[in-house]
C-alpha cells in the first residue's frame, strides 16, 4: 500500500515537470564520443530541464544522416560537419549550422608509425583508404601536392574503418579525426599524423551541430534555450575534462564505452579544443566556411540533384551557418 | 535417452572444440593482431566481464527476432497463397519479391525511421522483410510438388481450391516449408541486427557498433558469439518443431546414408 | 418428367474419345465410344492392360477431358462431373498424413460433415474388413492390400449412388476378396447405387455385373457388350452353373483371342 | 509463342506500372522529401545519365556474383554430400554452417582484408558464405524427402552408397535443390555489394556507397534498380535452368490452383 | 564340397519371425517359421492380405531384419543377401525421372554394366510385351499394368537366378498375364531359376510352381505346402484335368476356410 502511494506520487510529479518541458530531439553522427560530450554534460547536469526542454538523444543510425533526419523533422538538431552541410545545400536539402563544436579542424591524414613515409609526398601511387566521400580525393590531394608531390594515389573505398585496414597494413593512408587516432595509439597502433590544414586544406569546421531553416523560423526561441545549456555543457567539459568525460560515460546508453580510460583520454585530448581562447564555445566565422568552399568547388566534387557541378556563386557560405543562437 | 541424445552430439563439440583450439594458438602464435581477430579466450573472458550487458541487449534482439520471424512465417505462407491463387497474380508478385530482397538497408533506413521511428517496428519489419523471402520461395515450390493421383483425388470429390490447398498441397508443401523456416531463422538474428544498424537504442546490433566505435574488437566478437548461439537455437526449435508435427514424413522418407549404413551393419 | 421416365440411363456417354500427346506424337487411346449405365445397374468393363479403361474413368469422373464427345448424368449433359461420382482410382492414393481412419473419413471432410456422424460408420467397416488395428496408424505402414481396402472404404463413405471402382479388389486374396464382394453386392442393394467396375477377373467380373463390356486393345472400341443373366442375389456356386461356365469361356475367349499386347 | 509467353508477363508488368505512378504521384505531391525517396522519374533520368559509369560498375559486380553463385552451388553441394555420408559429419558441421551464417561483415571485413587485400577474391567469399547456405540446407532437406520404396529398390539390387545418392536422391532432391539455388540467387547479387563493402576500387556497392556519400540519392536508387534487375534475371535463369533440367518433374507434379481452375473450365 | 552337395537349398529359412512396432504396441507378423527353396525350384506363396507376405520377401531380400531367426544361401548363412537376389516389390516403384528403358536398365547400371550390352535385350523385351512405343516416356504416363510390366522387366534384366517376385501380374488382364507367365516359364527353365512368388491367384500359382505354400493370417504361419503333380511345360489346359482342379478347390478351402479378416 506505501508503495503503491509512492509511485503515484512520482508518476504524478514527474508529470507535472514534464508538462512544462518542451521535447527536443537531437541526432548523432556517431555512437557518443566526446565530440558529443557538452551535450550530454547539459543532460546530466539537468541545464536542458532548465531551459525547459526535454532532450532525448535519438539513436546513431548507420544509415540515415542525422542531416537527413533533421530536414525531414524528425530531429530537431543533429550533427554534422562543413562537408556534409555544403553537400546537402548542393543538393537542395535545407540544413543550417548553428554551431561548430571544435574551432579548428580536427582531421589528420595518418599512415604507420612504421611506414617508411616522412612526408605525404610520398604518397604519391600508395593505397589511400576512403569512406567513399567525394570531397576526400581533392583534401588528400590537395595535402599531397603541398608536401611536393602529385597527388596521385589509388583509392580503395572501405565499408569498414580506416583503422583497421591500417591495421591490417591493406592500406597505407587514411584521413581520420584526431579522436580516432587517440583511441587507436590507446590499442598500440602507433600512427604518423599530417594535420590536412598544415598542408593547405582549409580550416573549416567539423563537426558541427546543424538545423534546418524550418526549425530555425518556427521554434528559434527553444533552438536558443537548447544552445544555452549545450554552451554551458561544453564550457563545463572545456575546463573538467575527467568529470565530463565520466558524466558521459554515465549518461550514454549501457555498454557505449567498454574502455573508460580511453574515454576520458580522448576528452582529455579533445576539450582544448572545444575553443581556441579568441571566440566563444560555437562560433563560427564566414572566413573558414568561405576557405571551404572555395576550396572545395573548383574541384567539381560538389552536384547538384541534376549531377551538374556547382558553382561558387550559387552556394553562399552565409546560407550555410548562422551565429544568431551564439551568445 | 535424453542424455544419449546430448551425447550424439559430442562429433560437434569435439570438432567445434578442435577449430577454438586452433583458433586460439594461432592466435597466440602471434600471426594475427588481436585487435583483428581476438583469441577465442579473450573473446570469453570478455563475454563473462559483460555478461550482464550483453544479456540485456540479447534480450532485446531476440524479441525483435521472435516477432520478425512469426509475422515473416505467416506473411511468406499469405504470400505462397496468394501467388498460388493465379499464375497472373504469381506472374505480377514473384518479381515483386525479388525486388524487394535487394533493396540494401542504406535505402531503407532514412524511410523507415521517417515512417516508424525509433521504436521495434523498423527492426520487425527489416527482419520480416529478409525472411519471409526463403519461406515463400520453399513453400510455393512445396505447393507446385504436389502428388497428381491425390490431387485427382480430390478433384473427383469436388473438393474447391481451398479445400485443395488445405487438406493437401499445404501439408505436402510442409517439408518444405520447414525448409525455409530453418533457412529463414538462421537469417534472423542477423536481420535483426541489422534493423537495429537503422538506429536503436538497445540490441546487439547496437551494441556491435558501439564497441566497433571504441575499437574492442573482443566485445564485437563477444557479440557475434551470442548472435550464433542464438541463430544455432532458432535452427534447433525449429528442426524440433517439424519433427513434432510431422510424423508421418519421417515414417515415409529416408534417413542420411549413415542410416543406411546403419541398418546395413546393424548387429 | 422425372417421374415418368424411369429408363432414364444414369450416366450416358456417346461418342467419347481420347487421345494423349507423346511428345509430338498423337496416341489414340479411345475410339469414339457409346455406354451407358441404368441406374442401380452393375456393370464391369474388361480389357487389355493400357487400352484406356483408366483413362475412360478419368473422364467419366470429371478430371480428364474427353478428346471429343459428350457425357450425360440422369439425362442431362454435364460438363462438370466431379462431386457426384465415387471414384476408386487404381492407385491407392492415400495421403501419408492423414491416418487410416483419416483417410477413409476424406469424403466427409471434402463435403464438410461433421466427423461424428461417419466416424461411427467407419469404425465399424474397419472392424470389418480387418482394419481396426490400423485405424491410427499412417499409411505407409500398411500393407499393398490393407491400402487397397482403404481406398474403396473411403470411396463408398462419399458417395454411393455412383462408383467408378477401378481394379478395386486386385491385390486382395480369395477369402477377403470375396468378403468384400458380397459386401459391395450389399451395398449396391441398398443404396440402389449404379456402379462401373473394372476388372481383370472374368469370375469376379461375372459374379458381380449385370453387363459385362469388353473393351479392345488400344485404341480402344467396346468389343462385346455381355448380359450376365445369373439371378440375384449372387453367390459363387452361380458361376458353377453351365450358362456361366459358358459365358466364362466366351468372355476369356474374347480376350485371349484379341491381339492385345 | 514467344510473343505469348512475354504477353503473359502483362500482369507483372501492368502492376510494376502501377506502383511506379503510385509511387511516382507520392513523391510528387510533396509527401515525402526527393531526398529520402526519389521519384521513379528521377530515377531512371539518373540511371540514363550516368549509364555508363553505372554499367562499368555492373560489370564488375556481375562477375563476382557469378562466380560466386557458381563456387556457392558446388559448396553447397558439396557440404549437402559431406553431411549426408555420416549423421557425426552432419552434427558436426551443420552447426558450424548455421554459425557461418551470422558472421557479420563488419567483423570479416578485416580478416578478409588481410587475408586476401582488395581482389576479387574477398567479395567471391562474401557471396559464397551468403549464398551456399540455402542450397544446403534445401538440397540437404531434399535428400532426406527420398522415397522409401525406391530407395528399398536400390538396396535390394546392392546400390553402394554413392549409386544410392547418385541415382536416386539426388535426382530426387533437385526440386529442392533449385528452390534453394533460386534463394541464393536472388541473395547473390546483393551479397556481392556487401563484399564490396568490405574494400574495393570498382562495382555497384562502391558506387552506392559513394553515392550515399556525395548526397545523391538518385543515384543509389539508380544503383539499387541495377541490382534489382540483375537479380531477377538471375532467379529467372535458375528457374528456366530448372525447367529443362527436370522435364519429368513437370509431369508428374501439379501447376498452380490457377491451372486447376483452368483445367476445370475449359472450354 | 560344391560339387556332390546337389540338393542344397538355394535359399533355406529357418525359424524366421518378425514383428512391428505399433507405437508402443507391438504386433506380431511373421511367427518362427521355415520354408527352402531348392535350386531351380518355382514356389508360390498365397495367404491372406496383410499377413506378412511382403514382409518375408522384404526380410529375404536382406531389406528388413527378421526379429530372429537366420537365411541360408546355397547353404551358408548369409547376413548380407543384396544383390544376389532379383526383387520385384509390390508397388512398381519406377523412378520418375528415368524413361521406361532407363528403368529398365537400373540393374545393369546399378551392376556398372555398359548399357549396349542389355540395352538390345531391353528393346526386345519391350517390343514384345507391347511396350515399344513407351520406351522413351516418363513412368507417370504409363497405365498401372503397364508399370507393373516394367517392374517386372527391370527385375529380370538385374538378377535372373534367384527371384522374389511379389504380385507381379495383379495389374494384368487375361491375355497379358497368360504371355507374362508363360515367358516368365521360359525364363525360369532357360537359367534354371529359383523363383518365390507371391499371389492371389490360385489357378496362376497351380499354372507356375513346383510348391504352393499357404499362409495363415496374421501373425502368419505355414498352414500347408502343396506340392503341384502337373507335368512340364504348363499350358492353361493343365488347370482343367481333374488332379488340378482338385488341388485347386484344396487351395481355396484353405484360404476361404481359414478366417482371415
Ligand atoms: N514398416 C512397417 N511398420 C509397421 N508395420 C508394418 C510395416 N510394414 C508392414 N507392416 C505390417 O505388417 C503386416 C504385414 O504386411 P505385409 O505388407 O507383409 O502384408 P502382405 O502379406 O504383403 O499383404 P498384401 O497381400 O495385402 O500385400 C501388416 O499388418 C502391416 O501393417
Ligand atoms: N497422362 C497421360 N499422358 C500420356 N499418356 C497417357 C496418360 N495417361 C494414360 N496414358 C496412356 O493412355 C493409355 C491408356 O492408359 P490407361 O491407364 O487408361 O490404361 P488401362 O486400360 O487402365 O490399363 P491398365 O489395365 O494397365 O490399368 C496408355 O497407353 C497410357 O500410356
Ligand atoms: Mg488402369
Ligand atoms: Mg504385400
Amino acid at each position: 500500500n506505501t508503495n503503491d502511494t509512492a509511485t503515484t506520487q512520482t508518476t504524478a510529479g514527474s508529470k507535472t515537470s514534464n508538462q512544462k518541458l518542451t521535447p527536443f530531439k537531437v541526432a548523432l553522427d556517431f555512437t557518443p564520443n566526446p565530440n558529443h560530450t557538452g551535450i550530454y554534460t547539459a543532460l546530466a547536469k539537468g541545464w536542458y530541464k532548465q531551459q525547459g526542454i526535454d532532450v532525448s538523444i535519438l539513436p546513431f543510425s548507420q544509415n540515415a544522416f542525422p542531416d537527413v533526419l533533421v530536414a525531414s523533422g524528425k530531429a530537431d538538431v543533429g550533427i554534422s560537419g562543413t562537408e556534409s552541410i555544403v553537400l546537402d545545400d548542393a543538393s537542395n536539402q535545407n540544413v543550417v549550422s548553428i554551431a561548430t563544436i571544435t574551432q579548428h579542424n580536427t582531421s589528420y591524414l595518418v599512415t604507420r608509425a612504421d611506414a617508411l613515409i616522412n612526408s605525404p609526398k610520398d604518397l604519391d601511387g600508395k593505397i589511400y583508404g576512403s569512406y567513399g566521400a567525394p570531397y576526400e580525393i581533392p583534401i588528400m590531394s590537395k595535402v599531397i601536392q603541398h608536401a611536393g608531390g602529385k597527388g596521385k594515389f589509388r583509392t580503395i573505398t572501405l565499408g569498414t574503418d580506416a583503422i583497421s585496414a591500417l591495421r591490417s597494413k591493406q592500406i597505407d593512408f587514411a584521413w581520420v579525426f584526431n579522436l580516432d587516432i587517440v583511441g587507436a595509439e590507446h590499442q598500440g597502433l602507433q600512427l604518423k599524423k599530417f594535420a590536412v590544414t598544415d598542408y593547405g586544406v582549409p580550416d573549416y569546421y567539423s563537426p558541427t551541430i546543424v538545423t534546418s531553416k524550418d526549425e530555425i523560423q518556427k521554434n528559434s526561441d527553444l533552438l536558443k534555450r537548447f544552445m544555452q545549456a549545450t554552451t554551458q555543457g561544453y564550457e563545463f567539459a572545456k575546463d573538467h575534462p575527467d568529470e565530463a568525460a565520466q558524466l558521459l560515460i554515465n549518461t550514454a546508453p549501457k555498454g557505449t564505452f567498454p574502455d573508460n580510460k580511453l574515454v576520458i583520454a580522448s576528452q582529455e585530448s579533445l576539450s582544448p579544443l572545444y575553443t581556441d581562447g579568441t571566440q566563444k564555445w560555437g562560433f563560427q566565422s564566414d572566413a573558414a566556411w568561405n576557405g571551404y568552399l572555395n576550396f572545395i568547388l573548383p574541384t567539381g566534387s560538389v552536384q547538384d540533384q541534376k549531377g551538374k557541378v556547382v558553382e561558387a556563386k550559387n552556394l553562399p557560405a552565409s546560407a550555410l551557418y548562422t551565429n544568431q543562437f551564439i551568445q | 535417452m535424453k542424455l544419449r541424445r546430448i551425447a550424439s552430439y559430442g562429433p560437434a563439440f569435439v570438432l567445434a572444440f578442435a577449430l577454438l583450439l586452433i583458433w586460439e594458438l594461432y592466435v597466440q602464435a602471434g600471426s594475427i593482431d588481436q585487435l583483428i581477430l581476438p583469441a577465442p579466450s579473450t573473446i570469453g573472458s570478455a563475454l563473462l566481464d559483460n555478461s550482464s550487458t550483453i544479456l540485456d541487449h540479447t534480450l532485446q534482439t531476440l524479441e525483435e527476432t521472435i516477432l520478425g520471424l512469426a509475422i515473416a512465417t505467416v506473411l511468406g505462407v499469405l504470400f505462397t497463397i496468394l501467388m498460388d491463387f493465379s499464375s497472373w497474380i504469381r506472374k505480377a508478385v514473384y518479381p515483386l519479391l525479388i525486388i524487394s530482397q535487394t533493396i540494401p538497408i542504406i535505402a531503407l533506413a532514412p524511410l523507415l525511421l521517417i515512417w516508424f521511428g525509433f521504436g521495434i517496428t523498423p527492426k520487425i519489419i527489416v527482419v520480416v522483410l529478409y525472411c519471409f523471402f526463403p519461406i515463400t520461395v520453399a513453400c510455393a515450390d512445396g505447393l507446385l510438388s504436389t502428388d497428381k493421383d491425390l490431387y485427382r483425388l480430390l478433384r473427383s470429390m469436388d473438393a474447391n481450391r481451398w479445400q485443395i490447398l488445405w487438406m493437401l498441397r499445404l501439408p505436402a508443401a510442409l517439408p518444405s516449408f520447414f525448409s525455409g523456416l530453418r533457412i529463414a531463422a538462421t537469417y534472423s538474428v542477423t536481420a535483426a541486427i541489422f534493423g537495429e544498424f537503422v538506429g536503436a537504442e538497445k540490441g546487439l546490433g547496437i551494441y556491435i557498433e558501439m564497441a566497433t566505435n571504441a575499437h574492442a574488437i573482443r566485445l564485437v566478437f563477444a557479440a557475434i558469439v551470442v548472435t550464433a548461439l542464438l541463430s544455432l537455437l532458432l535452427f534447433g526449435c525449429i528442426s524440433l518443431i517439424e519433427w513434432l508435427a510431422l510424423p508421418w514424413y519421417h515414417l515415409s522418407a529416408v534417413k542420411t546414408l549413415q542410416e543406411y549404413h546403419a541398418e546395413k551393419t546393424q548387429p | 418428367m422425372q417421374t415418368t421416365n424411369k429408363i432414364q440411363a444414369k450416366i450416358e456417354l456417346q461418342q467419347i474419345s481420347k487421345s494423349f500427346m507423346h511428345g509430338k506424337k498423337r496416341i489414340e487411346v479411345l475410339k469414339p465410344l457409346d455406354m451407358s449405365v441404368a441406374p442401380g445397374e452393375f456393370i464391369s468393363i474388361v480389357g487389355p492392360s493400357g487400352c484406356g479403361k483408366s483413362t475412360l474413368f478419368n473422364i467419366i469422373a470429371g478430371l480428364e477431358e474427353a478428346s471429343d464427345g459428350t457425357i450425360a448424368i440422369d439425362g442431362e449433359i454435364r460438363r462438370k462431373r466431379t462431386g457426384s461420382i465415387g471414384y476408386m482410382p487404381q492407385r491407392p492414393a492415400l495421403m501419408p498424413w492423414r491416418t487410416v481412419e483419416e483417410n477413409i473419413l476424406l469424403g466427409p471432410d471434402v463435403r464438410r460433415k461433421p466427423r461424428q456422424e461417419t466416424q461411427a460408420q467407419a469404425r465399424e467397416l474397419l472392424l470389418r474388413f480387418g482394419l481396426a488395428d490400423f485405424a491410427h496408424q499412417y499409411p505407409s505402414t500398411l500393407s499393398g492390400g490393407m491400402q487397397q481396402r482403404v481406398a474403396l472404404l473411403r470411396t463408398v463413405l462419399f458417395h454411393q449412388e455412383f462408383l467408378l471402382l477401378d481394379e478395386p479388389f486386385g491385390a486382395l486374396d480369395a477369402l477377403t476378396r470375396l468378403k468384400m464382394q458380397m459386401w459391395l453386392l450389399e451395398l449396391w442393394e441398398s443404396f440402389h447405387s449404379s456402379v462401373l467396375f473394372i476388372t481383370h477377373d472374368v469370375r469376379e467380373a461375372l459374379l458381380l455385373s449385370d453387363k459385362i463390356y469388353v473393351l479392345s486393345m488400344r485404341p480402344a472400341t467396346i468389343l462385346r457388350v455381355v448380359t450376365v443373366d445369373l439371378p440375384r442375389p449372387r453367390r459363387s456356386a452361380h458361376l458353377a452353373e453351365p450358362g456361366a461356365v459358358r459365358l466364362e469361356q466366351e468372355l476369356l475367349g474374347l480376350l485371349l483371342g484379341e491381339e492385345s499386347i
